[in-house]
């Protein structure tokens, strides 16, 4: 599986930072008004559905970035996994599926102040730092690197994961399984 | 493209992700919300492996991204259960930690 | 037997107690005896492991760093797991060697209120690794790593087995060392960004103790020195705790169970003047320059404030916390000299409390238990109802106003002294004043420390107490747990050598890499 | 408590088991009793040890072994004597010290020994302590038979004697205030030795804290020394030093008189006298050993050990008032003059003492320092004497109660009388008994009486002659007093007064000979009726010939001056004579009771002397000062006030700074968003003082989610400062 973004990049050298620049821009700029939406909408379900944009959004910036192997497990693994499992926590706890209008503003008011204040830290701290690093994607990132990677230099994490996942499994069912 | 954007972008979407954690009252919403906050760090992962041209990035957001399958179900099964026991998952009424 | 000593000694010892823990977690809650034996086995081997590396110490080299374990551990960060013992940490390392296995002896039959020795034991055995990680030690975040681990443990010690107020206690207990050791993190990231290579002058990026003392700061200005130090500063100042920081202290001590406070007294508060001495000062000399008579001044302060605060005290335990205060202001006067007679006075006097402070917790621990209560005006004639314990109540009390040839001397007056000829450049009146006042000090703390004793140990008991069949004299379990510490009261009285001889050479190198710097 | 304290000596002397030569004061081999010095308080030591693991099993519950062990001490001592005088004679242009020492401990690259040194001061020392410490435990075991702590009494008589002797022998300033303190202790431990009443703990509290106030100056003051010194707490090197003028004056003012505060606290002196009188509430043994003969004159011997110090810190040659002088002075005369108005016997007696030591204290402050050694030596014996004597008296009347419970005892007490006025007529310094020769060369080393025709000592002290001789009047008088109320007169008290076992007998006698006999040691010199040979002999074996040692003065005695002083103290004697043996017996007689105060006296007149006796009586109020003033406002108020700005300001203002930043949060957003539509000005203030009240209640509610909030700002501003130390 090759990006066409590769394919492009193998034809020409000049455009093909344009093009991935309008690209990017495009993606991030959904990215981030899908994510807007995500919090701030007020039914349960169309922030499910609007995260769904925000996972797609940044799958395709992975391409981008060349690395398609993490690129396919997000959309395998958050798309069809993680936002099923979300709409099925929402239809069991069937309480909240219509209208969350009672968010206090004062609460809004709150998160609002601390995430600018982030915002701001963070924007001081990354606006000057890597402004001019050009990232050169000429390959897409082979499988068999990522998959040497995990299983010689990472095994011991690879492992670790593993078993969180087993206990996260053994986990859920023991606190959701009735009495 | 410049390293810098992705970076901003990933700012841009935790900051967001922050926001919703600390506003929503719905659980789900709140676990919603910490998965933007977690894509968000993929995105740098990626973006400066890519830049560095070393496999770590990568094989660290595919860590992050099993971490968060097995967090999303934890989480949705205390959801579930606070729903279970008390008919509501408004947040605002957890305050078990209170002293 | 010496390889294994020199490649996994250090590591053995950190972390046999924690493996004690893990074995413990597998055991049902039910068998509290087997939960009392592993505890006790686990901390006895940390005990002789690190007695094996006391004996093959090579103390002619005490300055230098032995058993040293190099290896990778976040090379993201450049963090490696480095572990190092030296004339130190040495002494620090062996206090808590001895330390825990007594209070797991001392709990044998004095397991707290709401039971479970089975949680007991295994924060207890999660605390020393914590503790003795803490000061083998030799990169920041391996440090910092090991600091915070030790805080947990605490918190549900206090918070669980606590007194009535055990929650208000633990929170502020919580709070005041996290806040702290934020800024410390922070220091600590400072240092790694700024640190640079005084012969090429290219930023080290290392978390490297060893590397970071032998540069001392270069490259980092004065003013950033400063602004580092204080971090710094706040981050151990909170957990020794000085004045103005030291208001968790009585409270955390107070609501603690026996155990809890023997080991916080002994060995926590030891953690904030051991970084003081192996981190801040070496690392950042210029900013501790500029530091130091603030130092000093807080450090008097905590002195006469904490006699002072002692004399106001109604109960047994805030008393002797408060005293603790002053105690480590002889401690922090010291460090704050920054010369080698100073600071070795310094390690001397961290020894020293633990062992006398963590007595004094012991022995309240065991008043309570026989009165139901430590309030002093109800105490009285202990000396009657149990001689054996009202002479080691007299004892410790002795110890612990710093009567020579006992150990509690050794830490103040030396520390008294070398206020007298602070290091160059600093304020010489200052410091000579700071002298008086501490001298003022060791007054008051004989005028509290006995009228402790002459309120609860002298006169006749009490009428309500007269006939009580709980009070008994010191029990088998209090002696095997009490008379190690005892013997230490008196043996680094009479031979303070034991601690000098190999801490100065240690100390001597690394005020000596950093003049160079 | 102090199961194994003593074995603090016992390690250190072990450790001093190979001795290494050091330096050039070294000597290859002195003698065994020289050489193994160290063994004289490790014995005590030992005893003590061993009195408190196994005494109470022993058949003599313990004391045999104290006994043994300071008997043991004492042939050594007198051995050491024996070879100090034959190494002093071996020896013509000057006597080394006897110095042996062994690694201690190290700090700043340095090595500090521990080790003992000898020379004729220590020497003199041991055999006091040896001597009085033997007689003293001899005598307890009749004196304090049967006590509940009889056992407990003889382990800390032995750690004091250990202590005492280890504080003799140290060679260093740190081992000084290591037996420094482990006197005080044993001290402590003896005055409180009836714990139950709180009169007794409260005097052993009284007794240990003064000691601790002037330890301030001792540690301060050996500070200074030490780095004015060069670094060594060796106290040979130090005066070697200073005698060299390497080491700068003003230094030595300052550390002198920081020691000097120590002296005062241990030795008594004016205005830190004030706990000697109430340590008698100890057992009468511990007041004649510890209260009266040796751990009093600590610090005489530390005066007189660190010499140098004070001779130039003080300016004492060529000069005619210091502060040393002049504190010993005030205190011989001011303490002496207190012993009147005291009604129990042995409070009149520690009255006396402090007087004594006062007298001590300015012999050193004129430059008299072998008449100071000299009085120390006989004052021991004497004093010493007079203490055991109180206690067999009150052994009789099981009272110290002089006015109530005693007069007429000398029919029924043969033996304790003739010993006690042996002793108290040495006190007098009438010839020709010991404390004649000891007091008038004191008197004559001020120089004063250069003046009428005798010659320069030091400098010309005539102040300190004046008040010495009337000292000698006040002392004459008061003792006249004691004697005629206690032995005199017909008995006042109930019972049955009977004579004292000869375990309290022997030792009266003992020490009543030494009294007698103690002044031939140091005949002055040009004395005709006395062999030349056997002149000075104290003083040429005593005072040291060395380096260490500054160039003293010698005062010659005169004959005129020993007259006139005798003369002075008759008029004292007389006069009190004439008061109680006149006037209240031919009164008593009169009334047929027995009196002990005339009515029409001199007080009952009032103006001046009413005056006077009630500022006596009421001990020139320093108690008050102390307790009522100083201790009660530390304790009360001031240690209050402490804890209450504890309480309320700093963890106050923690809380506070809590509850602030929440409520400011609230503030700032009633302002912004709802100060819009509501009038801020009018509603303002009560909105504030509602929002905090609002904002700490939401704080304390535990909400979740407004914790996560607080840790992420605290983060983001965290974040933001380290950002810009990065930047800066």
């Amino acid at each position: 599986m090759t990006s066409p973004v590769v394919l492009a990049a193998a034809a020409s050298g000049g455009d093909l930072f344009v093009a991935q620049n309008v690209f990017f821009g495009v993606i991030a700029l959904v990215m981030v008004v899908s994510a807007l939406r995500c919090v701030t909408t007020s039914n349960v379900v169309h922030a499910a559905l609007w995260l769904v944009l925000v996972l797609a959004g940044a799958a395709a910036q992975f391409i981008l970035l060349g690395s398609e192997f993490v690129a396919v497990t997000q959309v395998l693994v958050y798309i069809g996994a993680i936002i099923v499992l979300f709409l099925f926590g929402i239809m069991l706890t069937k309480a909240s599926m219509g209208d969350d209008d009672s968010v206090a503003t004062e609460k809004r008011l709150m998160a609002s102040l601390v995430a600018v204040l982030l915002a701001v830290v963070m924007g001081v701290a990354l606006l000057d730092s890597y402004s001019d690093t050009r990232l050169v994607i000429d390959e897409p990132q082979r499988f068999g690197a990522v998959s040497d990677a995990i299983f010689s230099q990472y095994i011991v994490a690879f492992e670790a994961v593993s078993v969180l996942l087993l206990a996260a499994l053994i986990g859920a069912i023991v606190v959701a399984r009735k009495e | 493209m410049i390293l810098n954007q992705f970076l901003l972008l990933a700012a841009v979407l935790f900051c967001i992700g922050v926001y919703g954690v600390l506003a929503r009252r719905n659980g789900i919403m709140v676990l919603m919300s910490v998965e933007i906050i977690l894509n968000s760090v993929n995105i740098n992962l990626v973006a400066f492996g890519a830049f560095r041209d070393n496999v770590a990035g990568e094989v660290f957001a595919l860590f992050v991204i099993a971490v968060a399958a097995a967090e999303v179900g934890i989480g949705l099964a205390i959801v579930l259960l606070i729903y279970r026991n008390r008919r509501s998952i408004d947040l605002t009424e957890a305050d078990l930690l209170k002293g | 037997m010496t390889d294994f000593l020199n490649d996994w000694g250090l590591t053995a010892v950190t972390f046999v107690p924690l493996a004690g823990a893990l074995v413990m977690m597998l055991i049902p809650a039910v068998e509290e005896q087997l939960h009392k034996q592993v505890a006790l086995l686990a901390s006895l081997a940390a005990m002789v492991i690190g007695g094996l590396l006391m004996l093959d110490f090579d103390y002619g080299n005490a300055g230098a760093l032995q058993y040293v374990v190099d290896a990778r551990w976040i090379d993201v960060i450049n963090s490696r797991y480095i572990l190092g013992l030296d004339g130190i940490s040495l002494p620090l390392m062996a206090l808590t060697l001895v330390v825990v296995p007594l209070c797991v002896i001392y709990s044998w039959d004095h397991i707290p209120e709401p039971g479970n020795p089975k949680a007991f034991f295994i924060l207890m055995l999660i605390l020393e690794t914590g503790m003795v990680g803490t000061f083998v030690a030799q990169d920041l975040i391996l440090f910092f790593v090991f600091f915070e681990v030790v805080l947990l443990p605490m918190f549900f010690m206090i918070g669980v087995w606590g007194g009535e107020n055990r929650r208000y206690a633990s929170i502020k207990f919580f709070l005041f060392t996290l806040f702290g050791s934020a800024l410390m993190l922070l220091s600590f990231l400072a240092l790694f960004f700024l640190s640079t290579d005084p012969a090429t002058g290219e930023s080290l990026r290392t978390f490297d103790m060893r590397v970071l003392t032998d540069v001392a700061g270069a490259g980092i200005l004065g003013a950033t020195q400063i602004w580092i130090f204080a971090g710094m500063f706040i981050g151990f100042g909170v957990k020794v705790p000085m004045f103005p920081f030291h208001t968790w202290l009585p409270d955390a001590h107070t609501e603690a169970p026996t155990v809890g406070s023997v080991i916080l007294a002994a060995v926590l508060l030891k953690l904030g003047t051991y970084g003081f001495v192996r981190i801040a000062v070496p690392m950042l000399p210029s900013g501790a320059e500029s530091w130091a008579p603030w130092i000093g001044l807080l450090a008097v302060i905590g002195i006469i404030y904490g006699a002072l605060g002692c004399l106001a005290q109604t109960d047994m335990k805030r008393l002797i916390a408060f005293s603790s205060v002053a105690h480590m202001g002889f401690v922090m006067l010291g460090i704050a000299t920054l010369t080698d007679f100073g600071i070795n006075a310094a390690i001397f006097g961290m020894v020293a409390h633990g062992i006398i402070t963590g007595m004094l917790f012991f022995l309240a621990g065991s008043v309570k238990e026989r009165y139901h209560t430590l309030e002093i005006r109800r105490l009285g004639g202990m000396l009657v109802q149990a001689p054996r314990m009202g002479w080691i109540l007299g004892f410790v009390s002795m110890a612990s106003l710093g009567l020579p040839g006992l150990a509690g001397f050794w830490g103040e007056f030396p520390a008294i002294l070398s206020a007298y000829s602070p290091a160059d450049g600093l304020p010489v009146e200052t410091f000579r004043t700071y002298m008086v006042v501490a001298a003022v000090g060791t007054v008051l703390a004989a005028g509290y420390l006995l009228w402790l004793l002459q309120r609860t140990a002298m006169g006749a008991p009490r009428e309500e107490f007269a006939d009580s069949p709980d009070i008994v004299d010191v029990t088998r379990t209090e002696w095997i747990a009490w008379v190690p510490l005892l013997v230490g009261i008196i043996l680094f009285g009479v031979a303070p050598g034991l601690i000098f001889d190999v801490t100065d050479p240690a100390v001597v190198g690394l005020l000596a890499s950093g003049a160079g710097g | 408590m102090i199961a194994s304290a003593g074995s603090i000596l016992a390690a250190v002397l072990a450790a001093a088991e190979e001795p290494v030569a050091h330096g050039p004061s070294s000597v290859a081999s002195a003698g065994f009793f020289l050489d193994y010095a160290w063994l004289i308080p490790l014995l005590p030591a030992l005893s003590f040890a061993g009195i408190l693991l196994f005494g109470k099993r022993l058949p003599r519950k313990g004391s045999e072994l104290g006994i043994a062990a300071v008997g043991g001490s004492f042939v050594l001592a007198v051995g050491a004597v024996i070879t100090w005088i034959g190494h002093r004679d071996d020896s013509h242009e000057g006597v080394q010290a006897v110095h042996r020492t062994v690694g201690w401990l190290r700090s700043g690259g340095v090595e500090y020994d521990a080790g003992i040194l000898l020379d004729g001061l220590s020497v003199m020392m041991l055999f006091v302590v040896t001597a009085v410490s033997l007689l003293v435990h001899i005598y307890s075991t009749d004196y304090v038979a049967g006590d509940a702590r009889y056992t407990h009494f003889f382990a800390f008589l032995s750690l004091f004697t250990a202590a005492m002797l280890f504080f003799v022998l140290s060679d260093n300033l740190l081992q000084m205030i290591v037996g420094w303190e482990l006197v005080g202790v044993c001290s402590f431990v003896l005055i409180g030795h009836w714990w139950e009443h709180k009169e007794n703990s409260d005097a052993a509290l009284k007794a240990f804290f003064t000691n601790r106030v002037g330890d301030i100056g001792l540690l301060v003051g050996v500070s200074i020394l030490f780095f004015a010194a060069g670094g060594t707490f060796d106290t040979l090197r130090i005066s070697e030093r200073i005698n060299a003028g390497d080491v700068s004056h003003t230094a030595l003012v300052v550390a002198s008189l920081c020691l000097l505060a120590a002296v005062m606290s241990k030795s008594g002196q004016f205005i830190l006298h004030t706990w000697l009188p109430d340590a008698m509430a100890g057992p009468t043994p511990v007041s004649a050993l510890i209260h009266a003969a040796t751990m009093v004159v600590a610090g005489i011997y530390m005066v007189a050990r660190l010499y140098p110090v004070f001779w130039e810190g003080m300016s004492i040659g060529g000069s005619s008032i210091n502060v040393l002088a002049l504190v010993g002075a005030v205190t011989l005369l001011f303490g002496g003059m207190l012993a009147f108005t005291q009604n129990d016997i042995k409070k009149v007696l520690a009255y006396s003492t402090v007087s004594q030591l006062g007298y001590m204290v300015m012999a050193l402050g004129v430059g008299a320092w072998t008449a100071a050694m000299f009085h120390l030596f006989t004052h021991a014996f004497f004093k010493a004497c007079l203490f055991l004597g109180s206690g067999s008296v009150s052994h009789a009347v099981h009272s110290f109660d002089m006015k109530n419970d005693m007069g007429g005892l000398r029919k029924v007490m043969p033996h304790t009388y003739r010993t006690f006025m042996v002793a108290t007529v040495a006190l007098m310094g009438l010839p020709p008994l010991a404390g004649f020769w000891s007091k008038d060369e004191i008197l004559a080393g001020t120089g004063g009486w250069g003046l009428f025709g005798g010659t320069h000592g030091n400098g010309n002290y005539i102040l300190m002659l004046v008040m010495g001789m009337v000292g000698a009047a006040v002392t004459a008088a008061y003792m006249t007093r004691v004697v005629y109320l206690t032995f005199f007169g017909t008995y006042r008290g109930h019972g049955h007064p009977h004579e004292s076992g000869p375990r309290i007998l022997g030792p009266l006698y003992v020490l009543a000979f030494f009294a007698v006999v103690a002044g031939l040691f140091n005949m002055p010199k040009g004395f005709q009726l006395w062999p030349e040979a056997w002149q000075e002999r104290f003083g040429h074996y005593v005072e040291p010939v060395a380096a260490y040692f500054p160039a003293i003065g010698h005062a010659k005695p005169s004959w005129s001056l020993a007259i006139v002083s005798v003369l002075v103290a008759l008029i004292g004697a007389g006069l009190a004579w004439r008061y109680y043996f006149k006037g209240v017996q031919s009164r008593s007689q009169a009334a047929g009771a027995s009196l002990t105060e005339i009515d029409d006296g001199p007080v009952s007149r009032g103006g001046l002397p009413k005056a006077v006796h009630t500022a006596l009586v009421n001990k020139y109020y320093f108690d008050h000062l102390y307790t009522g003033v100083i201790v009660k406002a530390v304790k009360g108020p001031l240690a209050k006030a402490v804890y209450w700005s504890n309480q309320r300001i700093i963890d106050g203002a923690v809380n506070q700074a809590g509850r602030q930043s929440v409520a400011a949060g609230r503030a700032v957003y009633d302002h912004v968003d709802q100060g819009l539509i509501d009038n801020v000005i009018v509603d303002g203030s009560g909105r504030a003082s509602d929002g905090a009240g609002e904002g700490l209640r939401t704080m304390q509610t535990g909400k979740v989610q407004q914790y996560a909030a607080i840790l992420f700002a605290a983060a983001t501003v965290l974040a933001g400062v380290f950002i810009l130390v990065l930047s800066i």
